[in-house]
């Protein structure tokens, strides 16, 4: 690493030797870190190495377990947020931390309110700070709608916002913001970012999706088990020495090397002019058709807000004001309610683990085997030789690394949490598997692993549907693509014709049509 | 559907939310309307002003109860806070405080006297919203067990029985307690009380960072903490507040009976939340106002005193007041959702 | 269900109520009548109508007051003195033009009836007395303390003057339980043989009564009677008493309720002290009449009725609180 | 930190965590040999047997509660439907059912009259549930309005008064409901049905996916429903389960006072909450069991008889109750914390 020389004047925040001990966990080993003047500072690494860790505490809300902060020359401690804001210190959470209850303006103002005299606040200096601020994101939103009534992108883009209303702001620290962004959003944040820099202002940037990283990143700095691997200009580098660092090996996506001859295998499921009305006109589903066969993967590709959630939506029975018919093997359903499709052989893995995935006060083995209970019954009464047989061999089918299932699932990572709920729709033995984003949030390895267990099951003939933002992903994976925009399907693509660029191209038709 | 007719359908539910924005105010004057003409003395302006000073008992608890429930808690211990604060109050007056070793006893002012009741107030608030924050304990248990707490020293304080006649001793220095249940200007003193805490509350929580803070820690505690609001010192806080709207609720009933008795408030705590919640307040937090409340409180008071003004037996208006609670918070759920169709649609348009 | 009555009298002071008639002399004479709030309506505010002495009290009132031919509001303070000033103000605000009312507080009532004298509305008080006098125009109330010693005197006889017994006591905030123990031992306390064993709280409950008497049966099974301080505790008591097989067990409650009364019948409770609730709320009816129309009722404020003592044998002349020979 | 002491810090913590997790248990041996030392008679065969007639009340009505609240709820109307239920049976015995259309009136045998009763609290359950399912009501408010109006009702029913004597007559074919205040083989009636009770409801909720079920809505509801678990019928469930508790309980009460009253098991719930709570189930929902409230209602009994032994005033067993009662739930949370760091150790390992 001391192959680039950093001058003093170029760091404008040192963390030297940090260490953080959580009990049970040393998420922080001895790390130094430098923040580099009006440049863009990416930190990868996988699930858990620390780097949410590290920008806590470099944001006040941890405090180091050892090691110093300098800034400039001083040393500094943040014994809460607002210390260091003081010091021009901004950040956005990996995970929305947004106030549903309250409006626009109130969130991008909360805790750093404008007063008139001490306590009486200016709301009119409020509304038009916050529209100035949402005006350079190109994202006007009335700033008095509440937050609870915006699209997860638009929130995303508050919390940003939250941000740049610091005048001071000296560092900005972002934690995974694009994880829930469209291309188009994600181009204007680049924009913004490029204006920061060249302001003078730092940044710290965490994502998984490395293509961002050599787009916008000037210097990269790799963790891996809460220790610090490696750092260099993006300038000198390429995603697979990242990946390599990251690791330890080199992996990549999967590249599926199937040739079946579709036409010949009978569809499974056959969705058709599925329909999904907008309460006070217009269409969040508007006539979207499409079907899948026996051992397929089916990719559904849009932006952000095209509906893809909709369409598992539907078909899982949660959205009971639909219209369309839905075919499973020739027969016609009446979607009513999840668990009866669940019984008819769906199985779904939501979006968001944390709050739809799983049961936090559950141990491992109980959130494995909690959707196919039923079959685990002698009499009346569950049969746990039978329970835990089946449990341990999903545990092993898609290699969960466990100590003991009986543990809490938030003792898992990341990761394998993604694979408890993953595991928990296989145990059903579907014979359709929704997958809303499976990749969410999980680094490469994970990610790796996820599409493995995907295509093995594939093989073995289970229908999947995968709905995914991330182009490389679904080119990678999926037999075939289906583009939705703005709740139209504008596109099927299949073997060959899978190409970036088409996808891209058909996932804006809805919009220009509008 | 066509441009007209979602046109129509908006404008029909913009009405219909308007309707339900005022649905307590609307029930309160329904009420008013059919007592009135159910009952010839119900619409006068002694029958109201005498409503406002039931009310007030209810209303000043619930002001402290919007608070803390706006911020996801709840707190059982206010009943028992009333019982405790005119107790201390009744005490002092009567038998003033003893210091033993010093073989002599203080006899204070009203004034002091009644800072110290809403002091004590205060103190079991402060030990509710520690042992909340400071042990994670949910509100619902640490207040439950402070309730009987509370309700224990009081009745250990007089040894159950009543302080009378606390009006104090001109030579003592220690008169005028009753001033608190009397009216001043043709206005009970207790409604006044009210109207000015009910003030001052609502402009906190409209209209200053504390108040921001507080509905912020009931929408997303972790994000405020995040956000750098101090949420434990703001619960804190809000705790002693409502212990301290208690212990101004203790001093008014007992001023206004001239005694003081340890097992008085004995269930007003639920009084305290219906009224809350009538008034729109949600449980879950993060949602309520100061004026919802008020409205709520006065449902419960005209109810109470309608029905008996109209001699409806005890045990049918506790039923009227069962189907009343349940079907506020029906119809408080259909607004919401009513709510946020409205606001999807604003943000299709 | 409870029959609270709070403060009847002080205990102090109660033997010479016990022996007087009327207490205090009438301090009326000087003031000028009250004249009523303007209507023809009576309101009788009573604890809540779950105990059937209050309802038999405020039912028996009203039949009276109808009959005289005023309107009549019943309500009901639930022993919530708040509540009960709350209704005074009600009654105030609706210009009746007297208040009956069996108080929720020797002391916490002298204001509201103050008010409604302030008020120019007259309050009669039954059941049980205030801590002031000159305020109210009647405070009419059973003889608790006669009363409470006329049982006792029973109870002696029935434990054939030795034995062990327990007593269950009434809320002990309420001035009441005291004066009715304190009656009890006056008596019983004179022979040497009679010993108590036990002494619990019940709350005036009769599910409390029946868990404590349980309780107390656990520790001493070799009772042989028991004092309550009402009849909804000696209920309990008799339930427990004759779930743990206990028989010949002496025991002694105050009220004269029919419940108690059919125990009586039956064996399983000795006597009880009845109050005359009904003669007592249609007293107070009829004085307030008296004293609207002819400023004055005659009689001294403070007015003992004596309770009666119900047993096996004149049990069957007790119904709904009235005694008829 | 060295091998060797991260395992002894790991040893210590797993003894700390074993004494944690049986602390309501401890405290339980702890009171009774406390007041076997006190008071001779309390650890006689018959005293203890006594306790568990009295544990059995609340027993019974903690463990609908601890259904309702490891779901994330709350049932205060459970003190109600014990008076109603009461009442309910009471009046078919004494009175029975008047068709007046007919001119009959039909008395019905105990074990018809006890299903009535049973019908009677599971039907309000399921109002109850109903509410909160469907309109999205928060629990608190749905019982709490249920609870008046169920009040209410039981009031009505005998308008105010107890039924008594009600021991049926033989010509008319319904003898027999003392029963349920007896004792069988020398243990109270009561006590062996809060065991069934315990049992059934202790294998439900581990051994059977209905169990599981419930146990996830109170973990994550959203979670829950994606993974097919009918949450409002599972709920519903639930709410009718606690209320054929409560009326269970009702009908032992009149049985063992051979007497119904309308009045009856006011504020119980709190009792049952208590008990619950006490037992380590936790009040945001997901955890708990059945074992856990047996040993909280325990507590709560033991403290109860064993102060009445010790013959310690009712105002001072209030404050001890509210002390106990906020020392446990903190026990509880440092004993979740602990767990919480446990597990986090064993990730690593
Ligand atoms: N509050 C906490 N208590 C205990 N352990 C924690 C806590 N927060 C984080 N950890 C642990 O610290 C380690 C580092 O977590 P951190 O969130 O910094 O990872 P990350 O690099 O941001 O991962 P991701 O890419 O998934 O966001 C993990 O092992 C995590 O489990
Ligand atoms: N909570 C909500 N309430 C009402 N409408 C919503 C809500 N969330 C999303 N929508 C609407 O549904 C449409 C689809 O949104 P959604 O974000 O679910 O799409 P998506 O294609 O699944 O996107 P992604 O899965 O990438 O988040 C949007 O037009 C949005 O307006
Ligand atoms: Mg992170
Ligand atoms: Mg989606």
């Amino acid at each position: 690493m001391d192959n680039n020389v950093k001058t003093k004047n170029d760091v404008c925040l040192h963390a030297e030797k940090v260490s953080k001990i959580y009990p049970g966990t040393k998420a922080l080993d001895d790390v130094s870190f430098d923040v580099l003047t009006g440049k863009v500072n990416v930190l990868i690494g996988e699930n858990g190495a620390g780097k949410s860790t590290l920008m806590k505490i470099i944001a006040g809300i941890e405090q180091p377990s050892s090691g110093k902060i300098f800034m400039g020359d001083e040393e500094v401690t943040f014994k809460d947020p607002k210390d260091a804001r003081k010091y021009g210190i901004g950040i956005i959470h990996q995970e929305l931390s947004l106030f549903p209850n309250l409006n626009v303006f109130q969130n991008i103002f909360m805790a750093k309110e404008k007063t008139k005299g001490k306590f009486s606040l200016d709301n009119q200096a409020h509304m038009e700070a916050a529209n100035r601020i949402l005006e350079k994101l190109e994202h006007p939103i009335d700033v008095n709608t509440l937050i609870g009534d915006l699209r997860v992108g638009q929130q995303q883009m508050i919390e940003i916002a939250r941000n740049l209303i610091q005048d001071d702001l000296k560092i900005l620290i972002m934690d995974e913001p694009t994880s829930s962004l469209s291309q188009q959003e994600v181009d204007v944040l680049f924009k913004l970012m490029r204006e920061l820099t060249a302001e003078g202002i730092s940044i710290v940037y965490i994502s998984h999706r490395l293509e961002e990283i050599m787009r916008i990143g000037d210097h990269v700095t790799i963790f891996r088990d809460g220790k610090f691997v490696a750092d260099d200009d993006v300038k000198n580098i390429d995603i697979p020495w990242i990946v390599h660092q990251m690791v330890g090996e080199g992996k990549s996506y999967p590249k599926k090397e199937r040739n079946i001859d579709w036409k010949k295998r009978d569809s499974v499921l056959q969705v058709k002019e599925l329909t999904l009305p907008k309460s006070g006109g217009g269409y969040l589903l508007d006539k979207v058709s499409f079907d899948l066969k026996k051992g397929e993967i089916l990719g559904i590709y849009g932006l952000m807000g095209a509906g893809r959630t909709e369409v598992f939506e539907c078909i899982m029975g949660l959205r009971p004001e639909h219209t369309g018919t839905v075919i499973l093997e020739d027969k016609v359903l009446n979607v009513k309610n999840i668990s009866e499709q669940i019984e008819r052989g769906f199985a779904i893995v939501p979006e968001d683990r944390q709050r739809e995935g799983m049961v936090q006060t559950m141990d491992i083995g109980k959130n494995i085997s909690l959707s196919s209970l039923k079959n685990y019954l002698k009499g009346i009464f569950l049969d746990n030789k039978k329970e835990n047989e089946n449990v341990d061999e999903q545990i092993k089918d898609i290699h969960i690394k466990v100590a003991d299932k009986r543990l809490p699932i938030l003792s898992l990572s990341g990761g394998n949490q993604q694979k408890v709920v993953i595991g928990k729709g296989m145990l059903t033995n579907p014979k359709i598997l929704l997958m809303d984003e499976p990749s969410r949030g999980i680094d490469i390895g994970a990610k790796t692993e996820v599409f493995d267990i995907i295509h093995q099951y594939a093989e073995r003939g289970l229908s999947i549907i995968v709905v995914s933002s991330e182009l490389k992903e679904i080119v990678a994976i999926a037999d075939r693509v289906v583009v939705l925009s703005n709740g139209k399907k504008t596109g099927e693509f299949m073997g060959d014709e899978i190409k970036e660029d088409s996808l891209v191209l058909a996932s804006y038709h809805g919009h220009h049509a509008h | 559907m066509s441009q007209s007719q979602t046109e129509k359908k908006r404008s029909k539910n913009a009405l219909i939310m308007t309707l339900l924005k005022g649905r307590t105010l609307i029930v309160l004057v329904i009420l008013i309307i059919y007592f009135g003409l159910a009952s010839p003395t119900f619409l006068t302006a002694g029958s109201l002003l005498l409503i406002a000073k039931h009310v007030a008992l209810y209303g000043i608890l619930g002001i402290g109860m919007t608070y803390v429930i706006i911020t996801g808690g709840i707190d059982l211990s206010v009943g028992s806070i009333v019982g405790l604060s005119g107790i201390v109050a009744g005490g002092l007056i009567n038998e003033g405080l003893t210091l033993n070793m010093f073989g002599v006893t203080i006899y204070f002012s009203i004034p002091t006297i009644v800072l110290i009741a809403m002091l004590c107030g205060a103190l079991i608030g402060f030990i509710n919203g520690w042992i909340i924050t400071k042990f994670n304990v949910a509100p619902f248990i640490a207040t439950l067990g402070m309730m009987y707490m509370a309700r224990g020293f009081a009745m250990l304080r007089s040894k159950g029985a009543t302080f009378s006649s606390i009006t104090g001793k001109p030579g003592l220095g220690n008169t005028g307690i009753e001033f608190f249940g009397r009216n001043v200007g043709g206005i009970p003193v207790g409604a006044i009380i009210l109207l000015i805490i009910a003030l001052i509350a609502g402009i906190i929580l409209k209209k200053t960072p504390f108040g921001w803070h507080i509905l912020a820690i009931g929408g997303n505690q972790k994000a405020a903490k995040l956000s750098g609001v101090k949420v434990d010192k703001a619960k804190l806080l809000v705790y002693m507040f409502s212990g301290v709207c208690a212990a101004i609720v203790g001093i008014i009933t007992a001023s206004q009976l001239v005694a003081a008795h340890p097992a008085s408030g004995e269930t007003w705590e639920m009084n305290a939340i219906a009224a809350t919640v009538l008034g729109g307040t949600s449980m879950s937090g993060g949602v309520g106002t100061i004026g919802g409340t008020i409205i709520g409180a006065f449902v419960i008071g005209v109810i109470n005193d309608g029905l008996v003004m109209l001699g409806v037996s005890e045990f049918w208006q506790m039923v009227i007041k069962g189907v009343v609670i349940i079907l506020a918070v029906i119809i408080d759920q259909f607004q919401r959702n009513l709510q946020a169709k409205i606001a999807l649609q604003a943000r299709e348009s | 269900g409870k029959k609270a009555s709070e403060n009847t009298t002080e205990p102090t002071t109660a033997p010479t109520a016990a022996t007087a008639e009327a207490t205090t002399a009438p301090t009326e004479a000087a003031t000028t009548a009250l004249t009523g709030g303007g209507s023809n309506i009576i309101y009788i505010i009573t604890p809540s109508h779950s105990n059937p002495f209050f309802k038999t009290e405020a039912e028996a009132a009203e039949a009276k007051a109808k009959e005289l031919g005023y309107d009549v509001k019943v309500v009901s303070h639930d022993d919530d003195a708040t509540k009960q000033a709350e209704l005074f103000d009600t009654a105030i605000s609706e210009k009746a033009a007297a208040i009956i009312c069996d108080n929720a507080g020797s002391d916490a009532t002298v204001a509201a009836v103050q008010k409604a004298r302030d008020n120019n509305i007259p309050t009669f008080l039954i059941d049980r007395e205030i801590n002031e006098t000159g305020v109210a125009i009647s405070q009419i109330v059973a003889n608790n303390y006669q009363g409470a010693k006329a049982v006792a005197e029973v109870f002696v006889e029935a434990m054939g003057e030795k034995g062990k017994y327990a007593e269950l006591l009434g809320k002990e905030s309420d001035t009441n339980a005291g004066v009715r123990s304190s009656a009890f031992h006056e008596v019983i306390d004179q022979y040497t043989d009679l010993e108590m064993v036990a002494q619990q709280t019940a709350n005036w409950d009769q599910t409390e009564a029946y868990s404590k008497m349980e309780t107390i049966l656990q520790t001493n099974p070799d009772i042989t009677g028991v004092i309550c301080g009402n009849d909804t505790m000696a209920m309990g008591a008799a339930a427990a008493i004759k779930a743990a097989g206990l028989t010949g067990v002496a025991i002694i409650g105050v009220d004269g309720s029919d419940d108690v009364r059919d125990e009586i019948k039956a064996g399983n409770i000795t006597a009880t002290a009845l109050q005359q609730a009904a003669l007592i709320a249609q007293m107070s009816v009829e004085q307030a009449d008296a004293y609207l129309k002819n400023g004055t009722t005659g009689l001294d404020e403070k007015q003992l009725v004596d309770c009666i003592v119900i047993t096996k044998d004149n049990a069957d002349k007790l119904s709904a609180f009235t005694y008829t020979e």
